[in-house]
């Protein structure tokens, strides 16, 4: 009978449902939605070289969420995420600036923010501790050593390679940095792995039912340990890419970004309770925050008007994400 | 033998590189006193309850005096008066209390008067050309912001709400979101040729951003703080003035005060103003400045 | 007074004993799941195991599969003591279970669930260095593996959390089957079936059988068990009461163990030896 | 079988099972060790005076997790907690500066707190929005509400009724605020309500399983919408706690007490899944992190060291929670 | 082929009927889980509901209670219409239900799942101004209505997540059992208990039948269904496909139906006027 029934239905509902099912148009209507009014608020927002802001600035979260998404897939969350950032920008920027070769300095920095993965995923997955408040630690470990290590605060980073990220592409006219570029890869390196590998489904499983997974023989813990590990050297490249958007190491950098890229993930329509998402949602979700804090200054909206006005329109993201995907 | 005598001090925050230097400040006056410093903060701009409870503390721990900048100038008196009352020196830096007898001395410099200065060298500098302001603020409602905002008003000659002002943005004094507000205010009007920011790093976003748009020769970008980084930034064109305040002078006398107190019984009084300049490379007529070269043997950080 | 088989444990595997388990001891806090069980599963078999709600047939078979670690007794594998520290050890050893709570992950599709943990690659180079996933081919084995279970399945596309309860019960046996390479375990596994589609599981077990590999199962329901078991293991508080055979017994007796209405302490020759 | 095995056990493993299986012995274990330690490295820690110090400091962020531990229990999670607060301490200065009679003015504020839980239960539970995402919008609208409102910055709130709570009293040598003594009596009632009532029962099924609830008959939009107006009611009540602490109305203020205060509640061994902890856990928790910091300082610790030890004792503190519950 | 009830919807309703539900549909996306459905529960009987799995039963009564609203068709309670918002309205009208997948906390206790959302308060001051659990009256009713069901459990304390398979589905069915005012359902109560508990809920349900309430009872297991129903209504599809009387039509008659094997169109003599 269903299938007959699904057959009557016929081809549209099952294109509809095809697309209305896909966690990810929700947000994409929402982003287009926004993009339409602020396009009509004021013409250059629709300017090729504005839409390239956008781009740029929603770089460094944007790529962090991509880690955030990973671990909240895994019904986990990432309190460290910025800290973790800042270290790779600081290592990176210590080691470049005291003399050793750039992609060396850039590569150790990586495998230092690896290297705090390791840490995190190791008590979540080995001692059980909630993921809450490992990353909360470890979020005050680094800050404060990060203030040790670089004792006066910020310092600038002139390295060439370091900033090479910050350099600009022209793509059909569009101009772009390589820090896009790559965080477009990231996107797409991280979605195969999700969607089309072992891993991913095993995270996905993780995430819904740990207890089923562990039955069926995924080894939850070294999964997990695996999700922080990869996030964290995510982190590690999004320092690359925070050096080309400020050539500049500041250990008090990213405070807000923990906020930031959960809110990213969760606009994206990912469930905090894990196993339910994707990451495509998290681009998008990132790109709402990014069109709106644009969009609104374009609008010449005071920014004390802004901060209610972003407050009401991210409910407002949510509320129509949650209607398009229709009632229980 | 006489306790080892505790000097506390409460900075606003441990993110901003101006504590940072006033902390540092203090540990190397108190290592060559002999004295021990505790230092805490607030965690972020605003957070009294973080100063409260920190001064609190200290004067649990035994603190002969503490050093203070509070967040708001009203927010501490309370938790001041109970320090006093236990017989601890306190001394304001940086922002004075309201009313100011509040504490026993207060060593800071008038953040309304370092906006009027770089407000007006903005203006005079900028010539004949119509202002187009944007305005690059640090957590609005904040002491510290509302006198430099103010002031560079002041300064410039401008009101509140003019339509001159093209526009302003929050940015926490953060070079990251100093980025992200100039470049939406320059992609809202392109027409932008000055610029006020609450600190240097936010400038040092801002100056990116104008890169990035071609437009960092046509643009009046200034700052408040007179960090060594914002110096050289001033040195390298990229900021045209800042105005440099001395938070290291205001840590130094604030711990000699309190060996002195704790040594003699002596008490400092009144407001001590340890002054800010002009610092710029561009000199304008009428307006007192120092050269760069002047900034980088008196500027902090490093 | 039904006749049943001695449980002092024997001291060395008998010839064609699979699995076996023997004092076996589970606490949970002050309650005592398992109170010193013994076990045998011989090759070729289906063994049914019975008891009350309660008795400890779930905690039993956990202990077997690695999903709890007990607290005392030793668990041999072919005459080899095994020591399996979660459920990835035993299935590495080709051990299949359907656990009572099913355990799938209902987010997922079917045909994710059916591959759960034991996802295929694609040939060639995508799979072996992108190791992409096989989806297509999973989707028509599963398929294939639930037609001929003759579910009615609304599609193997949708999530399993939007299935019927026997639906759901029917993906978890058929992972079973489709990978049990020495042996599966199935605890009530047509709890929520209906009539057609319990015998379909009961003709499953028995080609699981045909192929050479010991089952066991769990029911409450005597009528299955007298169908198809080869000996039926009785749990009673945590013990094992006896082991009979459906030849030599009758359902009656074998609820009469069960609720401990009839002792068992004669060792009267043994049905199944 | 059971009952038996459970009397062979004997009364012993009765007493222990009681104690280890109370969720709140973890951390009360834990809070004595720290301050056991405190005492060590400087007597001056078990002061009287440092004592009721600690108390003291405890009191707005302790306050404020009470109503965040009932969220947190319905799955739920607050950003906006201090934002309502601050909301709070905001309006019954203006109005009492105003020239409204203090106690109506502290009313109305309670009220205006309660209104802001009115919004932010009713979009959770009437259009099923993640608490996430409504109470970061509500966060940002009120952030720049109160910077609106309170156009020139902080204010001094000088009336002595609101500041009331901040005079202290004498108990048996021992001074408390009495804001100490009703955020105690707050505990106590809450935990009254939770532990006593069918509400509390309700809060806790909702929490651990929301769809069973729902099938049980259990009115839960109607729980969840009162569980964020009293939150929000008790978000009123720590306003006048503060305004004691602090005669100052400050529209920047408390903006770390969300992170606080989940801190807080975890630490307190409450589960961010809801459904599992507990009230006292969570008094406990905010007294760990006020006893961490305030023992640090009296150790002479240097605040980057500070931060740094605090990071790696919250993580010891729930790690040592766990294993006094016993694995799985 | 078996002769059956006619499946034209009465136009008003026979006197005694208490519940009645007239072309129900219930669609999931493409889904059609109920599909113009009929239902007729008589006072003080017993009715059986059976199907094949997906057929639609838990539909059916998910319906029938308010937790899940239909696309259309009408519910009548005594003849009247009514319109469940949620299940809630189901319950204050007196009709409980135990759902297929147990709707417990599992984390709350025995006694706690037992009367969740129907807690007893203190008499007096206490329960009627403080609102104070009777935690003490519940926590011994629980233990008397689960001594009743003659359950082995480790404590009326223990977390529900602490029970076995078939506690758990004990916990559920008591609580229906107790308190059921107007009318019980219960989906599959007995698939996870064992031959003992199984007796002792059949006589529960014909003990609430005693008290003159009617019953509907979903099971797969027909020996059951045929021991106590009154009227068998047999799911097919999505659709009623027959009622039949258990006097007048075998196991195999129902199986046959149930299964599409048998025809059932001819407007015979219904058996169960
Ligand atoms: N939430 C849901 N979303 C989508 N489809 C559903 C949902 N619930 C049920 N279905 C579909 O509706 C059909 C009927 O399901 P239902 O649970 O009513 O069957 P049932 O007769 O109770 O079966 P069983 O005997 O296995 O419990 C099934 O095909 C099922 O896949
Ligand atoms: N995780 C647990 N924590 C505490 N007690 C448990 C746990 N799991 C099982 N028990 C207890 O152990 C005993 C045996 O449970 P088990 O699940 O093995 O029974 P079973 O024979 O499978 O019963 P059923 O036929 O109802 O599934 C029960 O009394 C149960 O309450
Ligand atoms: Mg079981
Ligand atoms: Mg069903």
């Amino acid at each position: 009978m269903n299938s007959a029934s699904a057959l009557s239905f016929g081809r549209m509902s099952k294109i509809a449902a095809r697309f209305v099912g896909t966690p990810s148009v929700g947000p994409l209507l929402v982003l287009l939605a926004f993009g339409l009014i602020f396009s009509l608020t004021n013409p250059r927002f629709l300017a090729t070289q504005n839409l390239s802001i956008i781009l740029q600035q929603t770089v460094i979260i944007g790529t962090l969420a991509i880690g955030q998404t990973l671990i909240i897939l895994t019904a986990g969350i990432d309190l460290a995420v910025g800290a973790i950032c800042v270290l790779g920008t600081i290592l990176a920027g210590k080691l470049a600036n005291s003399g050793y070769d750039p992609i060396a300095a850039m590569g150790l920095a990586v495998l230092a923010c690896s290297a705090a993965g390791v840490a995190a995923g190791s008590l979540i997955s080995g001692l059980r501790l909630p993921p809450f408040i490992v990353t909360l630690g470890i979020l005050g470990i680094i800050t404060a050593a990060l203030r040790l290590i670089s004792a006066g605060g910020a310092f600038p980073v002139t390295d060439e390679f370091l900033g090479w990220t910050g350099n600009t592409v022209r793509l059909n006219g569009f101009i772009v940095t390589y820090g896009v570029i790559i965080m477009l890869l990231l996107y797409g390196m991280v979605w195969f792995l999700l969607n089309q590998t072992q891993w991913g489904r095993h995270v996905y499983a993780v995430g819904n039912n740990p207890e089923a997974a562990r039955l069926v023989g995924i080894p939850v813990g070294r999964l997990l340990l695996s999700v922080y590990v990869l996030a964290a050297f995510i982190y590690g490249i999004a320092a690359w890419l925070a050096l080309g958007r400020i050539p500049n190491a500041d250990p008090n950098a990213l405070q807000t970004a923990n906020l930031d890229s959960i809110t990213a993930v969760v606009i994206g329509g990912t469930s905090l309770f894990g196993g339910r998402g994707g990451l495509i949602g998290t681009l998008i979700g990132a790109l709402i925050v990014g069109v709106l804090r644009n969009g609104l200054t374009l609008a010449g909206i005071d920014p004390l008007w802004q901060d209610l006005v972003t407050g009401i329109l991210v409910i407002v993201a949510v509320a129509l994400d949650q209607l398009t995907r229709g009632r229980r | 033998s006489a306790e080892e005598v505790i000097v506390g001090l409460v900075t606003k925050t441990e993110v901003n590189p101006f504590f940072v230097k006033m902390r540092q400040a203090a540990e190397e006056a108190a290592k060559a006193k002999g004295v021990k410093l505790i230092a805490r903060a607030g965690k972020f701009d605003g957070d009294n309850e973080g100063q409260v409870t920190a001064i609190e503390d200290l004067i649990s721990a035994g603190a002969k005096g503490i050093l203070v900048t509070p967040n708001n100038s009203t927010g501490m008196l309370g938790v001041i008066k109970k320090a006093r009352d236990a017989g601890v020196l306190v001394i304001a830096l940086d922002t004075a209390t309201e009313p100011a007898d509040a504490v026993d001395a207060t060593f800071a410099t008038d953040n309304f008067e370092a906006g009027v200065e770089q407000g007006a060298y903005a203006r005079k500098a900028l010539g004949d050309k119509k202002p187009v302001l944007a305005m690059l603020d640090g957590t609005p409602g904040g002491t510290v912001d509302t006198f430099r905002h103010n002031g560079y008003l002041k300064g410039f000659g401008l009101a509140e709400g003019d339509p001159a002002i093209a526009g302003s943005a929050i940015t926490n004094g953060a070079q990251d979101k100093g980025q992200v507000g100039m470049e939406n205010l320059l992609s809202k009007n392109g027409e932008i040729n000055a610029v006020y920011t609450i600190n240097e790093p936010a400038a040092a976003g801002a100056y990116a951003a104008l890169k990035s748009f071609g437009k960092e020769a046509d643009v009046m970008l200034t700052s408040i703080d007179g960090g060594c980084a914002g110096v050289r930034d001033v040195k390298a064109g990229k900021i045209a003035a800042t105005v440099m305040q001395f938070p290291y002078k205001m840590a130094a006398m604030g711990v000699d005060a309190v060996v002195d107190y704790a040594t003699n019984g002596k008490k400092p009084s009144g407001f001590v103003n340890t002054g800010s300049f002009l610092i710029t490379d561009k000199p304008v007529e009428g307006i007192d400045s120092k050269n760069t070269e002047w900034g980088l043997k008196n500027c902090w950080g490093d | 007074m039904t006749p049943v088989e001695p449980r002092e444990p024997v001291a060395t595997a008998p010839v064609g004993v699979v699995l076996e388990a023997r004092n076996v001891i589970k606490r949970y806090g002050h309650i005592t799941a398992l109170d010193g069980v013994d076990f045998e599963l011989r090759s070729g078999e289906i063994l049914a195991v019975v008891g009350d709600n309660g008795a400890g047939k779930s905690s039993l078979i956990k202990a077997l599969t690695g999903a709890i670690v007990p607290d005392n007794g030793d668990i041999l594998l072919d005459g080899q003591p095994v020591h399996f520290k979660g459920p990835l050890d035993a299935r590495k050893l080709g051990i299949e279970t359907v656990y009572q709570d099913l355990a799938v992950a209902a987010a997922l599709d079917i045909a994710s669930n059916l591959f759960l943990g034991r996802e295929r690659r694609r040939p060639g180079f995508l799979g072996n260095v992108l190791r992409m996933l096989d989806k297509k081919g999973m989707r028509a084995e599963a398929e294939r593996s639930m037609a001929e279970l003759k579910f009615r399945l609304p599609s193997i596309g949708s999530a399993v959390e939007a299935l019927s309860g026997g639906q759901r019960q029917g993906v978890a046996v058929a992972r079973a089957a489709l990978f049990a390479k020495k042996l599966a375990i199935m605890d009530e596994p047509t709890a929520a079936l209906g009539v057609r589609e319990t015998g379909q599981v009961l003709d499953l077990i028995q080609a699981i059988r045909q192929r050479g590999l010991p089952v066991v199962l769990i029911s409450h329901n005597m009528p299955n068990v007298f169908e198809i078991a080869d000996r039926i293991h009785i749990m009673r508080l945590g013990k094992r009461a006896a082991v009979v055979s459906p030849k030599t017994h009758t359902m009656a007796d074998v609820v009469a163990i069960m609720t401990g209405a009839a002792k068992f302490e004669e060792p009267a020759a043994s049905a199944s030896r």
